[in-house]
């Protein structure tokens, strides 16, 4: 347990330091790339309490990340176009302040969640996995196909939103607004898994028919985990859209799905810092193997593969060996 | 839970009667009658495919059946679901284990007496830290003689000490009467001595319907025998009148001595 | 609208549900008996394709073409399944999402890197090209109905092949029990890599019938792929039945929803809002078509216990 | 051990970064992000190759070409351009495909003083009210082609089209451009999925219409379906379209569904003047292949770069954007200015797929528009 402790600790300095670093040599770049580590790890924390914790292998987290990364957008567009969101029953004209973004975008992803998870939920192994990679296909579509909100073209905002007290267009800022919500939601992971919901959720992934007969709904504790998980995935999209300042539907495409999830398998399933081992690593194959070929794909593709196939538990499981039962 | 008039003429605890399940052709469950009273043993055997499953799975709510009713302290439980029936204190422990293999031993046990208390689960609270949780799951763990191992890894425990996790989970959720799907199951001669006497006990704290193939263990503990041969009931009696049961000794145990 | 319209709709819904069928039973098979979720069987479509439209430009032959088309992607398959899928039958399923994810990005990259990035050519041959005439006067291609003739003869011999055959009989056992089957002394490996091959054969032949009258291109099993999953969903995992009716019933309600929602929706509102909005309505039709099966029937239409 | 190990890595990187940005003394840096892999990556790799024929040609040292791959994926696109701005300090930025991406990039490049010169996509947003004096489109904004074959279909006296386009912006703007000029009466108007590659349905409903003819706008793989379902549908009209479902990329997947079929583009390989005939002929020696509209576009784009460096320093930003303004470079397609708001104003020509031995191309048989600019340039204000 230690063990893995220091190397968390490690990970998160690292993830502190890289960008620290960077600022003190005057590379802006490689603190945009770090922002976009500590995003895609949020989202990755997301899925690893439905993925790690509860068994749910989605394949639609994609529409969570989507639907924060539209929250964000939508409410920028009409703040900054100056046109009314709605007029009843008090008028509101979007807003270009990240903390009422980011409620807005838990609370739609977390309402999705709950409709999408409560269909889902009712199968179970494939038919899950299937059933939420068509939800966010349905999605997906319905965002190409709604030309109100730019449709495929997607949304542009032409100045990062705003955070109170500090100025996010500095590329530095804006991390630290993305580190502190990443570590927020680390720890808020570590306390879920190790209370009585996180437990019980554990449990029913093991071992369904035990947590039935010892009382407890698996389906309630599933649903509520797939609801936590959505809402801070989506949490992160709207991060994400801050980052580019732009959201389009390829936020919702499947690939965005899948890549999730790589990130959670890549740092190792169920690992508290997994997901951002997992980010840390997808993003620097990204730009080290993208600058070689064109066709690094492939690479990745081998990569993974090799992954599955002989390193399970991912790379935090390869370093450290298995993991050890809570305490 | 602690009766302590144990003259029949009280209401059972279980009711089961006239359950019919069929799959297809094939008869499970055929019009089974049996009961369970206060502080009896109350064991139900028969040669592999009877039907012991299916008839448990039917008591525990894991599965509807076809026809015929369950009362569970005098409430009708047929239409109920497993978490309700376990919430009303059915209390059960599985054949084949079913324990969640990555916990420790206490996480197992503690998670037996999360569901039993009845509050909402906590999301801050590190659940191995709730000192009510702890002392009820020390304690279901020393009643089997498990707290020395409550730190290990479930999946390193070895199969007798699995069994007795599994009855120490059902300790936990204190129930009103316990379900037990063959407990004994390769534990060797000396663990089924020591659960045996454990279980002649227990009854007192709450009556228990056992299914088990151990029939000296069976012999020794059953206050009344059900023999279930093809989906039903063929008898219902004392050791003694099942022993000497012509049916029961043509259909069952000569089978079981072939073994 | 006229009859012959709807009826002509009709018949493109049924074209489309057939080709479904192709991918769909691939998918479902391989499930049933391996228990694997394949995500890669899109990439199988996709070599089946460029196989044909490689063989036709050398051959000039479409027969030759079809032939080549379920011989390559059978051999793509047989070799994935011996090399990588094999491997995953003992993992749960999310190591073989990954892994076959993998496989995607492994199979359209090299497609790519082998035939560039420009679609190949392939054509529907002189002898299928045209419409013909159909009694009640719909004019119809008739490669069109070739397609439903050969998808329907493909099915058939699916059917027939698994109810009939010595392979068919273990298949079955192999669904039901996969211990049964290695007690009757069948080797299991081989014939997990046949029914792989088979179902990737399948998609290799859909993946041509389709690439001649669409464009054979990197990524084009992806879209259907997706589908695909929706029609074994809605069909019941494992059953080859389901995933015919439920191919059928996708093809009909993609193929009739995104004609008749506009036109319903120009009833409501003015002609270019309709048409937005009725196509966007109906590009989500199937999903909703699934959701709608999937709260009275968690399992499919013809699916077991999930 | 293993910590030191990860961060040591991580630093390893955040150094190889900086380095090569250090590596890059040129005097003006060009970025290029366009689409090199998965769908669509044809059209990136023409424009890709038109310009960097262009640069080649030029032969000059200090130019440096840094080309980034953004995968059709507008996140990507973003953030290769936060990098190539922020860390790489290119001054020029360019060879972005699709409209969507470039609304995604342009914006924020053109806010960091960064000059960006669109060689395809031309949204209507930047073309008019979110025009900026830093943003130059070489290729054409998005209704031209559209326009042009609205013009061309009153030229042929069709009076009667069926219309149709995918369900997304540039899909509308599409069908927008055409009915601007087009006169006549409309047999259908339909919007399809994007990326739906089976027609049946559309074709049935074109029989059914009582059209005289079809425009549609289908580009990449969604054409190629469209027209060989058409063509083995026994329906015969007339088909107009945009040059990008009869480019040269494309064609030879289309195959003879598409002879006769007349498309509107602002440039072919048949344009008789000088710096054509010139490019056609090394495109096709260096490349082996015949140059597509969009390498085309890629090769102007260069070339008027070069045009403005010969003149003037990047870093003389007014300067240098006079000297982008007077385009004083020879176009393929022979005469080339800009409009006030910096989008060309061009011919736009009616081609016709022919069969040259047993490839595919095209053939110019008239002039759509003379002179053409766009509708959206009186709401800009620069």
């Amino acid at each position: 347990m230690g063990r893995e402790r220091l190397f968390n600790l490690a990970v998160i300095l690292a993830l502190l330091a890289v960008p620290l670093l960077a600022l003190a040599l005057d590379e802006p770049f490689v603190i945009t790339l770090a922002t976009k580590v500590a995003i895609l790890a949020l989202a990755g924390v997301g899925l690893n309490i439905a993925l790690g914790l509860g068994g749910l292998v989605s394949l639609g987290h994609a529409a969570f990340f989507g639907i924060g990364g539209y929250a964000m957008g939508i409410l920028a567009a009409h703040a900054q176009n100056y046109e009314p969101l709605f007029s009843w029953p008090f008028l509101f004209e979007g807003s270009n302040q990240m903390p009422l973004i980011w409620l807005v975008a838990v609370l739609a992803s977390a309402a999705a969640a709950l409709v999408i998870g409560a269909l889902s939920l009712r199968t179970s192994g494939v038919y899950f996995i299937m059933i939420t990679l068509a939800f966010g296909q349905m999605l997906y579509y319905f965002a190409i196909s709604w030309s109100a909100y730019g449709g495929e073209d997607g949304l542009s905002i032409w100045v990062r939103n705003e955070m109170p007290g500090l100025n996010t267009l500095i590329p530095i800022q804006f991390f630290g607004v993305c580190f502190a919500l990443l570590c927020g939601a680390l720890l808020f992971s570590a306390r879920l898994a190790g209370s009585g919901f996180g437990l019980a959720l554990s449990a029913a992934r093991q071992t369904e028919e035990r947590v039935e007969t010892v009382g407890l709904q698996p389906f309630k504790l599933r649903l509520v985990a797939f609801v936590i998980s959505g809402a801070i995935t989506g949490l992160a999209g709207a991060l994400f859209a801050d980052l580019n300042r732009f959201v389009s539907p390829t936020m919702l495409s499947w690939h965005t799905s899948g890549e999730i999830m790589i990130f959670v398998i890549l740092g190792g399933v169920g690992r508290l810092y997994g997901p951002v081992v997992g980010a840390a690593v997808y993003i620097l194959l990204e730009h080290l193997l993208g600058g070689i070929s064109e066709y690094w794909q492939i690479f990745l593709g081998l990569l993974l593969l090799g992954m599955v196939l002989f390193a399970r538990g991912g790379l935090i499981g390869a370093l450290l060996g298995r993991e050890v039962a809570h305490d | 839970m602690t009766d302590t008039s144990l003259s029949p003429p009280m209401q059972p605890v279980l009711r089961v009667e006239h359950l019919s399940k069929s799959f297809g052709a094939l008869k499970a469950s055929n019009d089974v009658s049996l009961d369970l009273y206060p502080g009896e043993i109350h064991a139900l055997i028969g040669p592999n495919g009877a039907g012991k499953s299916t008839l448990i799975k039917q008591i525990s709510g894991g599965l509807q059946p076809d026809m015929g009713r369950i009362e569970l302290l005098g409430h009708d439980v047929t239409a109920l679901d497993t978490v309700a029936r376990a919430r009303m204190g059915l209390g059960r422990t599985f054949q084949i284990s079913s324990l969640a293999m990555e916990f420790s031993v206490l996480q197992n046990a503690v998670l037996g007496a999360l569901g039993a208390c009845g509050k909402s689960l906590g999301f801050f609270r590190n659940v191995m830290k709730d000192k009510a949780l702890l002392e009820v799951a020390e304690e279901a763990l020393s009643r089997v003689g498990l707290l020395q191992a409550a730190q290990q890894r479930t999946a390193d425990l070895s199969h007798g000490q699995r069994r007795q996790l599994e009855v120490a989970v059902a300790l936990t959720l204190k129930p009103r009467l316990f379900l037990m799907d063959e407990p004994m199951a390769g534990l060797g001669a000396s663990g089924s001595k020591e659960l045996t006497g454990f279980l002649d006990q227990l009854r007192y704290e709450a009556p228990i319907l056992l299914v088990e193939h151990d029939m000296d263990a069976v012999f020794a503990l059953a206050d009344r025998i059900s023999v279930l041969v093809y989906g039903a009931v063929i008898a219902t009696g004392t050791a003694d009148e099942i022993r000497n049961h012509p049916e029961v000794r043509r259909a069952y145990l000569g089978e079981e001595d072939e073994t | 609208m006229s009859l012959i319209l709807i009826l002509e709709q009709i018949l493109n819904g049924l074209q489309f549900g057939v080709m479904l069928f192709l991918m769909a039973a691939g998918l479902t098979l391989v499930f049933g008996v391996m228990g694997l979720i394949n995500l890669a069987h899109g990439a199988l479509y996709m070599v089946g394709a460029f196989a044909a439209a490689a063989v036709a430009g050398l051959t000039g032959s479409f027969v030759l073409a079809l032939i080549a088309s379920l011989a390559a992607a059978a051999a793509a398959g047989a070799l994935v399944e011996v090399t990588v899928i094999r491997r995953l039958y003992d993992r749960d399923h999310l190591d073989q999402v990954l892994a076959t994810f993998a496989l995607i990005l492994i199979f359209s990259e090299g497609t790519r890197w082998i035939f560039g990035s420009f679609p190949l050519f392939l054509d529907v041959p002189d002898y299928l090209s045209g419409p013909v005439t159909l009694p009640g006067g719909i004019k119809y291609p008739l490669y069109r109905l070739a397609i439903i003739v050969i998808g329907l003869v493909v099915g058939a011999g699916l059917f027939w092949l698994i109810a009939r055959t010595r392979i068919g009989i273990q298949i079955r056992a192999g669904e039901a029990d996969r211990e049964m089957i290695a007690a009757l002394g069948v080797d299991i490996s081989k014939l997990y890599t046949l029914v792989f091959a088979l179902g990737a054969a399948l998609a290799g032949l859909a993946g041509a019938l389709v690439g001649a009258i669409q464009s054979v291109q990197v990524g084009m099993g992806e879209p259907v792929l997706i589908l695909a999953f929706v029609v074994i969903v809605i069909g019941g995992i494992g059953s080859i039945k389901g995933a015919l009716v439920g191919a059928l019933l996708v093809g009909l309600t993609d193929t009739l929803g995104g004609i008749f929602l506009p036109r319903l929706f120009t009833l409501m509102m003015e002609p270019a809002q309709a048409a937005s909005l009725g196509a966007s309505l109906a590009s989500m039709l199937i999903y909703i078509l699934m959701a709608a099966v999937l709260l009275v029937r968690p399992s499919g239409l013809f699916g077991g216990s999930a | 051990m293993k910590m030191l190990k990860s961060f040591a890595m991580m630093t390893a990187v955040a150094t190889a970064v900086s380095t090569l940005a250090l590596a890059a003394q040129a005097e003006t840096k060009i970025g290029m992000i366009t689409t090199l892999s998965g769908g669509g990556a044809g059209l990136g790799v023409d424009v890709r190759d038109g310009f960097m024929l262009a640069i080649e040609a030029a032969g000059r040292d200090d130019i440096e070409v840094v080309i980034e791959d953004d995968q059709r994926k507008p996140e990507s696109a973003v953030q290769i351009a936060d990098r190539m701005i922020q860390s790489e300090k290119v001054d020029i930025m360019t060879g972005i495909i699709w409209s969507n991406l470039a609304m995604a990039v342009v914006p924020a490049a053109t806010a960091q003083d960064v000059f960006y010169l669109s060689p395809n996509a031309g949204p209507s947003v930047l073309a008019g009210k979110r025009c900026h004096k830093n943003y130059f489109n070489v290729a054409w904004q998005n209704d031209n082609l559209h326009e042009a074959a609205g013009a061309y279909a009153n030229d042929a006296g069709l009076k009667n089209s069926f219309i149709l386009a995918p369900n997304y912006p540039a899909g509308k703007d599409a069908l927008t451009g055409y009915k601007r000029m087009y006169g006549g009466e409309l047999a259908g108007e339909i919007y399809t999925k994007l990326g739906q590659t089976d027609y049946a349905a559309e074709i049935a409903q074109i029989r059914a219409s009582g059209a005289d003819s079809v425009y549609f706008f289908l580009p990449g793989g969604m054409g190629i379906s469209f027209l060989k379902q058409y063509a083995d549908s026994g329906v015969d009209l007339p088909i107009v379209g945009p040059a990008f479902s009869f480019d040269q990329g494309i064609l030879q997947a289309v195959g003879a569904a598409a002879l006769g079929i007349k498309n509107t583009s602002q440039w072919n390989k048949d344009l008789d003047n000088a710096a054509n005939i010139a490019f056609v002929a090394d495109f096709q020696a260096k490349y082996g292949r015949l140059p597509s509209l969009y390498a085309s576009q890629g090769f102007d784009t260069a070339n008027l770069i070069l045009s403005a460096l010969d003149k003037t320093d990047v870093s003389d930003q007014d300067a240098f954007r006079s000297a982008l303004e007077a385009a004083d470079f020879d176009s393929v397609r022979g005469d080339f200015k800009f409009g006030p708001n910096h989008h060309p104003v061009q011919n736009i020509y009616v081609r016709e797929v022919i069969q040259e031995g047993d490839v595919f191309t095209n053939k110019i048989i008239a002039t759509g528009l003379t002179n053409h600019a766009d509708a959206y340039a009186p709401e800009c204000k620069m």
